[in-house]
């Protein structure tokens, strides 16, 4: 992108981290973000799409199904046919799950309580969307109780061979094994992508760990959204 | 179809007969039941504070930083740059009881609409638990149940749970303390109030609609309803996270406007207590019509209109000119509003309901005349306690295993794992990686720090002793944040306070919290009253909690619970080895017996200063205050947190290992500078008690000549005791 | 043997989940629905050989499944 | 007229809090359980003068009250 990029950021009721990740972007990208409200039928061609984290809804009946029915939502799944960017953290990687735009469906942590902590995440670097990530790791915060990704097998399959698995729970060392896998995930699934690899959706929280003494791996992530 | 005023009804309003004489006087005349129902809850404790009234005016509230001390929805300091701070904190300790989960809750969205009805935006949330002894049949579900209902509520709602308290002993049994505390962020001149302005102007309700929960019980045994309506039983409040989020999102949108006059949020006693106190506020008079109110359930009458609980609810009063603008914003965030009523200069509130009159009610004398008592009071028949010095001696290794893997010692992890504490992006520190938890305030370089304490053993043995250890806790955690100490809410937790000895409890801890408040220049700016938390004669312990809240300038330079390899280890302040009451006799020996410490406040204000002073200049690796369980803890703490080990030597002294490691004299701290010389330069100067304990590094906690403890296991027996309880 | 527990909320209590849902389905143009509630159900089998098998269900049912302060139980042979 | 739509996991997917409930069961003396499934239940009441109420109902169980990767439903005429 050699000018600004135009970063759009869809709120529903109950979206928290919507704040959070509009100040990321700002200090890492030096962009304003326009933002859309969940009742909107228009989003305004853009570069990027964002749906933040938080409890749209509430996550009552079960996260991120009542956001799909608004009007915004519409206009995403039309925009990312046509090869714009959309990126779900948290609650916004359920919602693109529900509405089918991502494989797979996030389901009740195997420990069903709320987990929140800091975790690592290695990452996928033949994914076309996050690969230019300039590290190996990342340290993020976790903060969810729905987030255990789960998938049938020949989905899984073709998740792995068409390297739409992006990132995985992993050790500070690097390591993916099922004690640092935090919520039961497949695989310690912890972001995937579509197959063309323009709509990514995450679990962890890059937008909390911008500018905090050691938890600053955010930045990485946006930083590299410049390059695409 | 008119009620008549019954002997019992009046009891089962817990009213007394002297009461219900000068509600006759006022009146001048018999009340209804709804003005009897009205009556009662704002003479209740809860509402009028009957019992402590006369105590709580001798808090010093003064200081050139508060902006608003008790007598509003919450206290207001002065952080600079036009940013004020609001905090308070509030008991949900009966209804948790009952129903842990929307107990815990719903206390959880009262405290938050108590800071943001003051135009704040909620930043963080902490909380102080107390749950009877593990053993107990019914703490493991008490226990799953508060946790879980704080996290969810604040989790949905997007406000970070950044600390608290976890403490079980088995006077809480039949009665456990669930307090919560939220802290909020406005401008200076964007703050809102309660009092009620303008004639005419119009009453807007907004939030959930009103049902039957939570009213009153005893009242609603009351004879008519019961015959006419079984169905219609009390309910449990149950919270609504979600349309606290939009409340919260709407209210501030319309903030930043001049629509909002008068703002109160509907709390215990809702409609009643909120549409009185704001026209009491103002002097002004008040009508309402019942009709308006938007009601979730069928056939509601006006008795029960006026005193229902339901959860996420807001009265207002706005500018006339603004009607359409707010109906936009409440319209937008999908909130169900109304306008139910208007001011007028009557003085009196005039209830309506179906065309009808149905309550008339002389606003200032019925708030003038709430009752106050001066409830007679004895200390407390114990035996005679002095200090007593025979402690058991058993092998150290085992004493610190056992007290590290007690329930009260081990890691809250499995609490706080379950609350999200980085939403907001501003947690700079939670209570884990400091002595409290610190939250920058967005976009600036400074941040608050946020702590709440109480040690119910002290405070059981020494009610003003404790109350005021409790005070001087947060004020040394904050100091080893690195925070200047600002102000304190507190939550005072006792029994029957018609029981003499209750009302002593009650009285000195007052006394305590005041003097320490005093002597520390660190006011009370509000708080909660809890009393009655007593089942079958048995009480609690007097718990006054406190929560402290105080301003660290730059959010890097900040006090953490650490350690740096090869670095150096120094205690700062002096050991005498008061071991009663300590956790060491506690847990080891098994007796609560004797005095708690006793604080020297030179010595405690010296010592905190110094601290601060040298985190501002970022002159420390690490910093940890020494609190239940002595020095060993302490350092433990630090071992666990920093995953590096340390060898420690015990100075030449007349004490006791045992008096050495594990007693709890105040006012000391831990810290590890990154410059010997110029730490001990400094403390030179200011005469600041200072001994070097040992070196940082290695895999172990060494202690020469009592005790060795690889990391890793230290850590294990720190965090199993909640796993292998709630699995 | 077989049973089914229903779990509901007991009338009058408020249920922010249904209310939810049933306003998303409002404004997304399912504007036939009057009323929408909602419930759990357990299904529970029971060893053959143990006795007084309904006593057992009602006592999970009560104890365990449902929380008597709020909501109401009822069992079903499957 | 009334419907009730029944939710309930596919055969093989894994419900973490059935087992926790299990497991608490257990651990309370409770072993007569051979098995303990859950699911939930909506009760939906649509509006008379409304055509094709069937198709509404399943409609509605299909895309918004349950999720077809992990769950089935049933829909049941009250
Ligand atoms: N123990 C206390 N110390 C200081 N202030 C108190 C104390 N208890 C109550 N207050 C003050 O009295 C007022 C009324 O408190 P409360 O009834 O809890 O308010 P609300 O109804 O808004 O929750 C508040 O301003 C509160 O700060
Ligand atoms: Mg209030």
């Amino acid at each position: 992108m050699a000018k600004k990029p135009l970063i759009s950021i869809i709120i529903f009721p109950g979206s928290n981290c919507d704040r959070d990740l509009i100040v990321a972007i700002k200090k890492t990208l030096n962009v304003e973000t326009n933002i859309i409200w969940h009742n909107e039928k228009i989003i305004p061609k853009s570069d990027i799409i964002f749906i933040p984290g938080g409890f749209s809804y509430g996550d009552y009946l079960r996260a991120g199904i009542l956001a799909t029915k608004s009007p915004a939502i519409k206009e995403v799944i039309r925009w990312s046919k046509k090869g714009v960017r959309v990126i779900g953290i948290c609650n916004g990687f359920q919602i693109l799950t529900e509405c089918k735009l991502l494989p797979g469906t996030l389901t009740k942590n195997i420990n069903p309580s709320f987990l929140c902590k800091d975790i690592y995440l290695k990452l996928n670097k033949n994914n076309k969307l996050i690969k230019n990530i300039s590290k190996e790791k990342l340290k993020l915060p976790i903060a969810h109780s729905q987030g255990c990704f789960y998938c049938e097998e020949e989905q899984l399959k073709l998740l792995q061979d068409n390297n739409q698995i992006a990132f995985q729970y992993c050790d500070v060392n690097g390591n993916i094994n099922k004690d640092n896998n935090p919520n039961g995930s497949l695989l310690n699934i912890a972001g995937v992508t579509n197959l063309k690899q323009n709509i990514l959706g995450m679990m962890p929280h890059p937008e909390r760990a911008i500018d905090l003494q050691g938890l600053s791996d955010g930045k990485f992530f946006f930083e590299v959204l410049k390059q695409l | 179809m008119k009620t008549k005023i019954t002997e019992n009804l009046i009891k089962s309003h817990n009213l007394s007969k002297d009461e219900y004489k000068l509600i006759l006087k006022i009146l001048k005349r018999e009340p209804n039941l709804l003005e009897l129902g009205i009556f009662s809850v704002m003479w209740s404790e809860h509402c009028s504070y009957k019992s402590t009234k006369k105590w709580l005016k001798q808090l010093p509230t003064k200081a050139e930083w508060v902006i608003c001390g008790p007598g509003e929805n919450a206290g207001i300091i002065d952080i600079g740059d036009n940013d004020a701070i609001v905090f308070k904190m509030e008991s949900h300790n009966h209804p948790s009881f009952i129903e842990p989960y929307q107990g815990a809750a719903t206390g959880v969205g009262g405290i938050l609409r108590d800071i943001f009805t003051m135009g704040a935006r909620p930043i963080a949330n902490i909380n102080s638990l107390r749950f009877g002894d593990p053993k107990n049949s019914k703490t493991k579900h008490l226990l799953n149940g508060v946790v879980s209902g704080i996290g969810d509520y604040g989790n949905c709602i997007g406000v970070p749970t950044v600390g608290g308290e976890c403490f079980f002993h088995k006077s809480y049994n039949h009665n456990i303390l669930v307090n919560a505390m939220t802290v909020g962020l406005v401008k200076k001149e964007k703050i809102f109030y309660s009092s009620a302005k303008g004639i005419g102007f119009p009453i807007i309700y907004v939030g959930g609609k009103t049902g039957r929960d939570g009213i009153h019980g005893a009242t609603m045994a009351s004879a008519e309803f019961d015959e006419k309506n079984k169905d219609k039983r009390p309910q449990v409040q149950v919270g609504d996270p979600f349309k606290e989020k939009l409340l919260l999102e709407a209210c501030l949108e319309l903030m930043s406007s001049d629509a909002i006059v008068a703002i109160q949020d509907m709390g215990a006693a809702g409609l009643t207590s909120s549409s009185f106190e704001m026209a009491s506020k103002g002097n002004c008079g008040i009508e309402l019509e019942l009709d308006k109110v938007p009601q979730r359930e069928t056939k509601m009458e006006p008795y029960e209109i006026m005193l229902s609980e339901t959860q996420e609810r807001m009265l207002m009063i706005i500018n006339p000119n603004f009607k359409e603008k707010t109906a936009k914003v409440f319209k937008k965030w999908g909130l169900e509003f109304s306008e139910i009523g208007k001011i007028t200069d009557t003085g009196i509130m005039k209830i309506y309901f179906k065309g009808e009159l149905k309550a008339t009610l002389p606003i200032k004398p019925l708030a003038d005349a709430a009752p106050e008592y001066d409830r007679p009071r004895t200390k407390t028949l114990k035996k005679k306690e002095k200090t007593l010095k025979d402690f058991k001696t058993i092998n150290l290794k085992q004493a610190l295993i056992k007290i590290m893997s007690s329930p009260n010692q081990s890691s809250k992890e499995w609490v706080f794992n379950q609350y999200d504490r980085s939403v907001m992006g501003d947690t700079v520190a939670d209570s884990q990686k400091s002595d409290s938890a610190i939250i920058r305030i967005h976009n600036t370089n400074k941040a608050v720090a946020i702590t709440c304490d109480c040690n119910p053993l002290y405070c059981n043995s020494d009610p003003y002793r404790g109350a005021l250890l409790a005070v001087t806790e947060t004020w040394r955690n904050l100091c080893a944040s690195g925070a200047m100490p600002m102000a304190i809410t507190d939550n005072l937790n006792f029994g029957n306070p018609e029981k003499r000895e209750i009302m002593f409890e009650i009285v000195e801890s007052i006394k305590g919290i005041s003097e320490a408040c005093k002597k520390l220049k660190y006011p009370v700016v509000s708080g909660n009253v809890s009393l009655y938390n007593e089942t079958e004669g048995k009480s609690i312990y007097p718990t006054p909690v406190i929560g402290g809240v105080g301003l660290i300038k730059n959010y890097k330079n900040f006090g953490r619970i650490n350690l740096k390899k090869n670095k150096t280890i120094f205690l700062i302040g002096k050991t005498y080895g008061h071991m009663n009451q300590s956790v060491y006799e506690k847990e080891i020996m098994e007796v609560e017996r004797g005095k708690p410490p006793k604080v020297d406040f030179k010595e405690e204000i010296k010592n905190g200063l110094f601290i601060r002073k040298l985190i501002e200049k970022n002159l420390l690796e690490g910093c940890h205050d020494i609190s239940d369980g002595g020095l060993v803890v302490c350092l433990s703490e630090m071992v666990i947190n920093s995953n590096i080990g340390m060898e420690i030597k015990v100075p030449k002294t007349s004490l006791s290992f045992e008096e050495w490691l594990f007693s709890e004299d105040q006012s000391r701290y831990v810290i590890v500078p990154k410059n010997n010389e110029e730490i001990e330069y400094l403390a030179s100067i200011e005469n600041i008690s200072i001994n070097k304990l040992g070196k940082a590094g290695g895999k172990k906690l060494i202690i020469k000549n009592c005790l060795e403890i690889a990391i890793k296991d230290l850590i294990d027996i720190n965090n199993k005791w909640f796993y292998d309880y709630l699995s | 043997m077989k049973f089914r527990v229903y779990v509901s909320f007991k009338e009058g209590v408020l249920d922010p989940e249904a209310e939810a849902i049933k306003k998303t389905l409002d404004t997304c143009g399912f504007t036939e629905i009057r009323k929408l509630s909602r419930g759990k159900f357990f299904d529970i089998d029971i060893k053959d050989k143990c006795k007084n098998k309904e006593d057992i269900v009602k006592k999970i049912s009560d104890e365990v499944l449902s929380n008597p302060i709020i909501e109401n139980f009822k069992i079903e042979k499957l």
